[in-house]
């Protein structure tokens, strides 16, 4: 497949057309039916959320979010072929993985509520938090491969950045020492067109973010992360090479950022609505639902009848997020030191000294 | 004169500039079209074209290093780093070239240029984006670092900055980048960087502080003027170099000094104004200067701000206590 | 009880911890093979395989960067920078990660990492190579910087920082690297971070110093000695966390504190530990708390490097001026 | 050229072989007699003073040095093909190229003695100095071929790294920009074998470093680096492309560093004498002088009777240079800004009264 689709040929490996039709047979991913079903479910879960929480931060319940909204099928995919004991290294537009790792909703909203809370990921193993500098995670995915290939553990790493992530040095570091140390890491770029305002084209002038693997040795593709069933089958292949010790692998997802960049961003400002309309006909979601209609596995009066509830669901944890309560002074000193300094210890007593005089003036 | 903020005041700095000197070039990450993610810069890639103020691939380090090659070249770069949080991959080309290329070359190449970026908190953001870490900056030998805390500053020193042959972080304190409207003179005029300001007269402490907590000074100030207490407010509007002249006198006059940062406390700004005012008034201490400034943390999300920032009563807390010394 | 300089009692702890805990790796650019360009790492790859003990692509950013990955994932790297002057491609990774991963996950993830370098001048070396720029790293919350002056609080630091699970800069005065020799105790010990220690008991003034210049302190004595000038001497060891009751203790003893450093003046370390002082023993000075330290200058090229340092001569200069303050 | 030579055909373009025999007539470049005759005696002249420098480094009279030894013809080319105008950004490892620029030896001395005046450069323009930080200046190249397309000039940039350089962020930055900018800027990568210690295959997992082009979208090559008319033809075929708006060109220059790392490195640590001896057959200037012999525009006895010339006025030059006098103390302060802050000027004042009172205790 990474030969077929090697990315010096310019063709971008696809299963499904925009209809949902299967266009590539050959590479059809095997899932079962109840499988392929839990995992539309799934999406459909998470792009609700996303969704809703759009509509939260409109209502100034919570702060910036960056909306994941057109690219969960890459998200997804990487979710369902990650197992509990696989890293995975998120940037910060992968939903479906992180609630797939075990992440909770309720756990995303604390965050974006402005809790580290948020951040702990108590349920879910081997999952690091958000990175906002964008690409610094990358380095961080290929150290973890190395510690994964060093202890013979059967696992593999799984790291995430955006297309505007690939001009950052980090990235260009992070793959070299993977293809130098031949790591089991899988590298996704979500290419959803822009880094915030600016288009890809303004990124790089290489023909392709798939092409850069040459740079490194290592494999590359590039994916219509728009189709689900391509990046199910990509992923899958990839996570094959990995635990074969052929690993890593640069893919590169092609997608497109339907929301905003982030709840502060006016997209209007640099996209056109002709771009966003053509985009809006290779909807991730969309395609996934036709090819499922078109196979009896869903209908469209189920996925009406499933939203509501979701809503709801969703919502009962976003209520539920809300009650979390305040924020406990101690919190924002005791987490930065295993050992902690006397002199920070003081600073937290200084603090509480303040609090204790601010409470007799302020009522 | 014209209402403005200090957005409209810098905007209206790169726009005089950018009209009267073709070799003033604006650029950095969604500069050009989206004029900024703070619309500092909006209107000025229409208006001066794509090859003036442009959009730049994602990456630090290649900005403030290229920066460094057009400015030996006879440009004068504005870069943005779009937050305080994101300039530290551009660390090495800011302490390694940009602050040390003059010196390196015996005084044969110069780097005319201006790193702007918007920095603090008390704007309810993500991680990374409300760090005020000028002391490090201060620490680097070559380097200028300022922060205006008036639309009018702002235009004036942005002004003087461009216009400086030297490397210059110019430090934008976005907690006021629209709170804050005044009178600013129209077209071209320029403040002179490295002087503090006086803001206001007193006699029993000298507060020292600057950007975003010249305002929060400015409320504790009403308190303690109800308490009888009379401060006298500085500016320091240059974090490097430090206006010793400024502090010496007014600390020789009240015997009292507070200085009031955001950021981390340990090595921050506050023990070297401190340091300043014991060098220069030591025998004219009634108590030992102090500071008001952020925890050794990291500057938590939303929720947690409040405890970290640098509320006016904290500021209160510290003068009354530094004045009953 | 061997004698070693401070090469091998690095090497030493090295060794130690790489024979009892498979979790250690050492790596960076040329530790592998070459044994480092000090020979700091000699022998350790030949002893414990080029999976243990590798060399790098030359990226400080990748390097740190992977390291924090393998802390997070269950090893304990301890990396190297060649030098401090290029620590900075890595600036990003030690203040946006390296030092934060375990306050963001909320303790959950912890990075029990050790970043070495060698820093600091005398040696006379080409630009990049003489620089001291500690301060800096100890504003950076979450991080812990120390820094040995004597082989044996070199091995015993660095085991420690090793076995600690936060995040440590390790900092090697080069200068001293094979100039002191001295008898250190065999096997496993290790010396608390964050505690200084009284090298010499005074009553005249304190002088705080670390690294190489607590032996240029000491040489300085002995003028003061000859003066009849009696100097109580803490080495800092650490520079953060900062040991505060001892510094506090000592110039509560002395009434005046001299703080030697090698680094820029403004915003360096000496104005922190000046703060210190005033804030813990106020009423108890008699002199200023001073400070001798580099210029705000780039260290020089060999030939200017003695302008910048700090000779014996000018720390008794300062020592004389303050204790006649 | 560059299509002939495209990276991904992994063919090395090269000119003459190792006994200095044209093997690719097609692309011998066309130089003069005479001009080449001179251009063999600067690289001599070059040699002869980098293993000058070595020597005057063992007896203490210098500090550290990064000798030029076998790498000289890359260098030597670069300042043949360099115009006046045309700007050089070099790492330091082309002395070649600064001499051709106008940078005397002396400066060269001083800067190795330890005076910064030997960056001043002030006979050559255009010239950046020495850049220690590895491959910090390649983004400095990049910038300086914005302002050059920008002023509409006639000129080209020419930057140099090393191969180990390319494996940090700066490198892919400079050259991301470069591509997307679509700057006058030819990169040359000193491919010399080692970083130091480290051998080139431990640096990247790449098939070569001229590859790494196709990342940027920007014309690669791989040349031999040790055939002085291939780097010739190589960077006049750049500037040529440069000029023309179609640049920036990537450059791998393949050779090997004969001597030491720097005069504080021991190589035996890390290489075979094998390995040295098989380059020692490859010898730049070895290629060109047998070329020279049989075209008849070279003896070997005019060789033995110019190089102590050559020796001689190099040490002419280094000992005008050791005569250089003392570093004025003000030298430390006065060039870091164009306005000197008054905290600065008194941090000087207070340095002068402690020498004063100093050399009332030092006699
Ligand atoms: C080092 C750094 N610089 C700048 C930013 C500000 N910023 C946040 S997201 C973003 C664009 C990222 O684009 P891309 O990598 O394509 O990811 P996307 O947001 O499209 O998912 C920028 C510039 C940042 N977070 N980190
Ligand atoms: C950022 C940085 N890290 C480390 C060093 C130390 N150092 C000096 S030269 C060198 C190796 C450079 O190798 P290469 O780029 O191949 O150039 P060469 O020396 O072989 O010409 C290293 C690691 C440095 N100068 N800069
Ligand atoms: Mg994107
Ligand atoms: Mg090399």
């Amino acid at each position: 497949m990474f030969d077929e689709y090697n990315p010096l040929n310019k063709a971008m490996f696809r299963v499904i057309d925009n209809d949902g039709k299967v266009v590539n047979k050959k590479w059809m991913p095997q899932i079962d039916d109840d499988k392929l079903l839990k995992i539309y479910k799934d999406i459909l879960f998470a792009r609700t959320a996303d969704l809703q929480i759009v509509s939260y931060q409109r209502q100034g319940r919570i702060f910036t979010y960056p909306p994941n909204y057109g690219q969960e099928a890459i998200a997804a995919a990487a979710g369902v072929l990650i197992r509990e004991n696989d890293w995975l290294v998120p940037a910060f537009r992968e939903m479906g993985a992180m609630l797939a790792k075990g992440v909770t909703l309720k756990e995303i909203f604390l965050y974006f509520m402005g809790y580290e809370d948020g951040s702990a990921f108590k349920n879910a193993k081997y999952t690091l938090p958000m990175s906002v500098p964008i690409s610094s995670q990358l380095p961080h995915a290929a150290g973890i491969g190395y510690a994964v290939k060093y202890k013979k553990e059967d696992k593999v790493v799984i790291g995430f950045a955006g297309d505007a992530g690939t001009s950052e040095g980090d990235f260009h570091e992070a793959l070299n020492f993977a293809g130098v140390w031949k790591v089991p890491v899988i590298f996704i770029i979500q290419n959803n067109q822009y880094g915030i305002s600016t288009p890809v084209r303004m990124q790089t002038a290489s023909d392709s973010l798939a092409i850069k693997s040459i740079a490194y040795g290592v494999k590359g593709i590039q994916v219509d992360g728009n189709d689900f069933f391509a990046m199910y089958k990509t992923i899958e292949e990839s996570v094959r090479i990995c635990r074969n010790g052929e690993g890593p692998v640069l893919i590169e997802a092609v997608t497109y950022r339907k929301g905003a960049h982030t709840t502060s961003d006016d997209p209007t400002k640099y996209r056109s609505k002709v771009e966003e309309e053509e985009w809006d006909a290779k909807d991730p979601v969309k395609r996934l639902r036709a090819y499922l209609i078109d196979k009896n596995l869903w209908t469209l009066e189920q996925e009406e009848k499933i939203i509501p509830q979701y809503k709801e669901e969703i919502d009962r944890q976003f209520t539920e997020a809300e009650k979390y309560g305040p924020y406990p002074a101690g919190d924002i000193f005791r987490f930065l030191y295993a050992e902690m300094p006397d002199d920070l210890r003081e600073q937290q007593a200084q603090y509480e000294r303040f609090l204790a005089w601010k409470s007799t003036k302020v009522k | 004169m014209k209402i403005m903020n200090m957005v409209n005041a810098i905007n209206d700095a790169l726009d005089i500039k950018l009209g009267e000197d073709k070799s003033v070039i604006v650029y950095g990450e969604d500069v050009g079209v989206e004029g900024g993610v703070f619309r500092v810069t909006e209107g000025l890639q229409k208006k001066y074209g794509a090859e003036r103020v442009f959009d730049t691939p994602l990456a630090e380090s290649g900005i403030v290093g290229t920066a460094v090659g057009m400015a030996v070249a006879g440009l004068r770069p504005v870069v943005e780093m779009q937050f305080c949080g994101f300039i530290y991959p551009a660390f090495n080309q800011i302490i390694s070239h940009a602050s040390r290329m003059r010196n390196r070359s015996r005084g044969q190449l110069e780097t005319p240029m201006v790193i702007r970026m918007p920095y603090g908190g008390g704007i309810n953001a993500l991680e990374h984006h409300s760090e005020s870490m000028e002391a490090i900056f201060g620490h680097i030998p070559g380097l200028k670092v300022v922060v205006p805390s008036t639309p009018h500053d702002a235009k004036g020193m942005l002004i003087a900055a461009i216009e400086s042959n030297d490397t210059i972080l110019f430090m934008e304190p976005k907690r006021i980048y629209r709170a804050i409207k005044q009178e600013v003179e129209e077209g071209k005029f320029s403040i002179p960087l490295g002087k503090a300001s006086v803001l206001a007269q007193g006699n029993d402490v000298t507060v020292v502080a600057y950007g975003a907590m010249v305002r929060e000074v400015q409320k504790a100030m009403l308190m303690a003027k109800e308490a009888g207490i009379s401060v006298e407010l500085i500016d320091l509007r240059s974090i490097y170099p430090v206006d010793r002249e400024t502090i010496a006198k007014s600390v020789k006059k009240t015997g009292r000094i507070i200085t009031v940062t955001e950021g981390p406390r340990t090595y921050g700004v506050g023990s070297e104004i401190s340091q300043i005012a014991i060098e220069e008034a030591f025998l004219h201490l009634e108590a030992p200067p102090s500071r008001v400034s952020g925890y050794d943390v990291i500057v938590p999300l939303p929720k947690g701000e409040h405890h970290y920032m640098q509320d006016p009563y904290k500021i209160f807390y510290e003068i009354e206590r530094i004045v009953k010394y």
